[in-house]
């Protein structure tokens, strides 16, 4: 993909990610203060209108960068600075690149990955987005071809949202209801998995 | 909804803007973004500056607090979310008058993450930075987990403890230390009775029966640690002061400073009848109150409730305490 | 019932107790009475004594303007009842300096003849004795009947200028003159949108379903000049605002004081609301904001709703209102 | 009636005074703020605990005085402090007597109704407490008998009562009202009303 492909990309991938608002909002009411279903939303939109503002000619780093900092300012809640430091952490593996292949979004994606583990001190099992984001990753390495490792990834982000069920919430404002988490998916990974689901039907 | 409100996106904007032209004097924007809003004379040359911020919807939290011998500026997020680095670094530019800037705010993820990024912003500009979180609320963790709490009301003696240290001269490391020693020693803990609706949301944060009562809630309205019938006020008033003063281990002889907190809708009639109740039981425990502050101090709307804060004393922080302090919505003769 | 409070019957004596508990520095009961609080230094000798009275559930109204440079003393009623005469004879006697006592309350029914028959006593004991009323809801009753009117929050610029007269020096007759004078120029309209609930009844004093708005509401829930679906701030501000400038005469060129009184349950987020539009319709009109208040200044336990109190202002008032004020409620520095 | 039989008579008339709280709670409770229930019953009831406190030695004046202030203190209200005030300038009329006939009640009741329109600057016609009190004191005066003198001042208040629908509020909260006034009968005159019926009754 190049630029004005990613561009068209990331804005199609967006568009409709806001119809999932309310499921958000209400789990994140239920673990947390309920403004997820608003950070994605007003996020989605901030990002699609910062691609529209930019230029054709700028890199896929640039590209990143601009989602990043119109994603974090839109609701700058934790999942929004979070993502925004992944994205921002993502576009410096891509500096220097003119077009980007499945290799380039899984290094950005691992970079996004680790950056939110450090920044949020959170690890796989903690009942966190990276419980979808790092099982998608992995299938995303061992898919046997191009074609089918989006679908192999959405797979592994449900089962990832699936299992946040089972355990307690131990970071963000859901570790405060410790055993009362348990029993509902995680709001961010919850998320991430409508948002690659929108992605791979946009 | 029961609000009087014009367009729910504009909430934020349009009451700060109603703060700014009521109180001109006192404080100003840095730039056009009404969502910073800082000491009228900042930056105060040579002296720390301390910027808070966080949601919106707790008023006088956060912005009351930007005066002289309290904090120099605020970033201001929508009702309940964090505000954004970028307003954090403007405000972290309006008020260092070359001392270095205190980050002073609740420990909520995305708070701590936006004030982390500014700071990381901030050194990039050569303004030196340190953080110190309120983590009051004593329902939200354990003792041994006291760092990863929430903060809640408790804050305020924090301010008024920072603030007092900035304006006498301290410089960055003793601020952040005395911030950090008044939140070491301070215990909060709260009773909600019924939900906030927010502005654009338009319906409750949760649901809570007429009668029924959630305690150790926090000020967003989280879940605390019991749920039950609506009980008596003394019944209340124990409850809540009981495990703060375990928490802070505070012992037979000791001076404390008490905070009763109305979270929004609950009556001041109210919090003085648990006032009352927590003067006997701590005479009885053979404490002194020797500073007591009763009213809104950190609301979450409308929500009916109220919390208890504990300060255990020394002579350092009474000092502190009892140093001036003046902004629209709070004053120390 | 979403109430922090013991045994109903026991509210009134236990918030008071708590109060007394709280300031003792700065309020004291004489004799045993807990329906009488006045300054702890009173009585001021040769000072004009001041006694302001009323029904409970209004905090800070009555009890809060009790201080130096505002009232002398309060006689305290149940929630929204009248205080006795007894109470009021007992208020009158501790801050008595000498200089005689001005009676200063809200035109109630019950006030004023409780406070009449207090006059007579007080009489027999050669106590000299004025009163002036609060009439400020132009809601209550039209302009030609000004002396009719309900008294609600806008007593508090009466308050204010009769406690700097009387802390200046000014006798009897004089600081009588400047309340009626500060009375004569002020006028109140308040909006409720949800209603209270009375601690001993139970349930609440009136219905108001969620979306509607009763415009000209009094501090107990009086029905006032139009009930309505809610409307934004914006509206709700003109809609206060315009009937008193109209009333007070207001034109062009004069100075004003503003007091945007929250209910109980009203977020101080939507006060300021309220006043960025107020700011923007004065200002339309040519009218200077010389001095403004934002917050509760007289509730009705948990009301949800708001009022705008409007003073006409004159050097002599601007001056008395700026006059130093100091009760654990209020300050003017 | 001597001074016990007066006391005995005061008390058992009170007795059940607070059984009509609720229906003169509703009442005020549409035109004014709903505490007439509260004045009248623990009103009554401070009357009753000072009867008792009282000796019979005493001159049916001075019952009628400690009557005035239990009443006064009990919820100082303006029906409260009216009524006192009513009985405190009936308790002059009676000083010197031992006893007390029917003339002596009247005389009685007309300084009350003076001094309730004194104080309260108010006229019948105003919807007040006078509009039942001032028609059963015609009615007392001009009854044939003795015997039937409480009847006919019940079906003259009775008929007050009734009057005070169809007319607006001129004194007290509920002049606020205005016209929507109309319509309710006076909640003080109802009071007065009920108090005669439970006299009679006792
Ligand atoms: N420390 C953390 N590390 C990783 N992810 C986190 C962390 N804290 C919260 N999250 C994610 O963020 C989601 C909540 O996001 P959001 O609603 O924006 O938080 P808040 O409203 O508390 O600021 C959680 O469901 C979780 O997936
Ligand atoms: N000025 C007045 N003169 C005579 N009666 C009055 C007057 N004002 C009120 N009342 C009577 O008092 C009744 C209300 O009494 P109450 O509930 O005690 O008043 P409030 O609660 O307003 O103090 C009215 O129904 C009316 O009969
Ligand atoms: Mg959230
Ligand atoms: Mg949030
Ligand atoms: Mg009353
Ligand atoms: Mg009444």
């Amino acid at each position: 993909m190049n630029t004005p492909e990613l561009k068209t990309a990331i804005a199609d991938g967006l568009a409709r990610l806001s119809t999932h608002a309310d499921e958000l909002r209400d789990l994140d009411a239920a673990l947390g203060d309920g403004d997820l279903g608003i950070t994605v939303s007003s996020g989605s939109q901030a990002v699609i209108d910062a691609l529209g503002q930019l230029d054709d000619s700028v890199s896929p780093s640039e590209v990143a960068k601009a989602c990043a900092k119109a994603f974090a300012n839109a609701n700058p809640s934790t999942m929004a600075a979070l993502v925004a430091g992944g994205l921002l952490a993502g576009s410096k593996v891509w500096s220097g690149k003119t077009t980007i292949d499945l290799t380039d979004s899984i290094d950005f994606a691992q970079a996004a990955a680790d950056s939110i583990s450090t920044r949020g001190k959170s690890q796989r099992g903690d009942k966190t987005i990276l419980d979808a984001l790092m099982p998608a990753i992995d299938a995303l390495r061992t898919a046997p071809t191009t074609d089918t490792a989006l679908s192999a990834a959405i797979a592994a982000a449900e089962k990832g949202v699936e299992d946040t069920k089972g355990v307690q919430s131990r970071r963000g404002r859901a570790a405060w209801l410790q055993e009362r988490s348990i029993g509902l998916a995680d709001p961010g990974a919850t998320a991430f998995l409508r948002f690659l689901q929108e992605w791979k039907t946009r | 909804m029961r609000k009087i409100i014009n367009n729910p996106d504009d909430f934020v904007d349009e009451f700060v803007e109603g703060i700014l032209l009521a109180h001109p004097t006192l404080l100003k924007t840095p730039g056009d973004d009404r969502r910073v809003l800082v000491r009228a004379d900042a930056p105060v040359a040579g002296k720390v500056g301390i910027v808070t911020g966080g949601g919106s919807g707790h008023l006088p939290l956060f912005k009351g607090y930007v005066g002289m011998g309290l904090c120099d500026g605020v970033a201001i997020g929508n009702v309940f979310s964090s505000p954004s680095s970028e307003q954090v670094l403007k405000a972290t530019q309006a008020v260092d008058g070359g001392a270095g800037v205190l980050y002073l705010f609740g420990n909520y993820g995305g708070d701590v993450l936006n004030f982390e990024l500014a700071a990381d912003l901030a050194e990039m500009e050569d303004i030196e930075t340190l953080s110190v979180l309120g983590t009051d609320d004593v329902a939200s963790q354990p003792h041994e987990r006291k760092a990863d709490r929430r903060g809640v009301a408790g804050i305020l003696f924090a301010y008024k403890c920072a603030g007092a240290a900035a304006e006498r001269g301290d410089d960055l490391a003793a601020v952040a230390a005395a911030a950090q020693d008044a939140i070491d020693h301070t215990g909060t803990m709260g009773i909600g009775l019924s939900p906030t609706i927010l502005p654009s949301a338009g319906k409750p944060t949760f649901e809570l029966a007429d009668g029924e009562m959630e305690v150790g809630i926090g000020i967003h309205g989280e879940p605390g640690i019991h749920r039950g019938a609506l009980e008596s006020a003394d019944l209340i008033a124990a409850r809540l002061l009981t495990p703060i003063l375990d928490d802070l281990d505070i012992a037979s002889g000791d001076r404390i400073a008490v905070l009763v907190n109305g979270m929004g809708a609950t009556p001041l009639e109210e919090l003085y009848v648990l006032y009352r109740r927590i003067f006997q039981l701590t005479s009885e425990r053979g404490l002194t109150i020797a500073k007591s502050y009763i009213g809104e101090y950190a609301t979450s709307l409308e929500m009916a409730g109220a919390s208890i804060s504990v300060l255990k004393l020394n002579d350092d922080r009474l000092e502190l305490l009892n140093a001036p302090a003046h902004s629209p919505f709070f004053r120390e003769a």
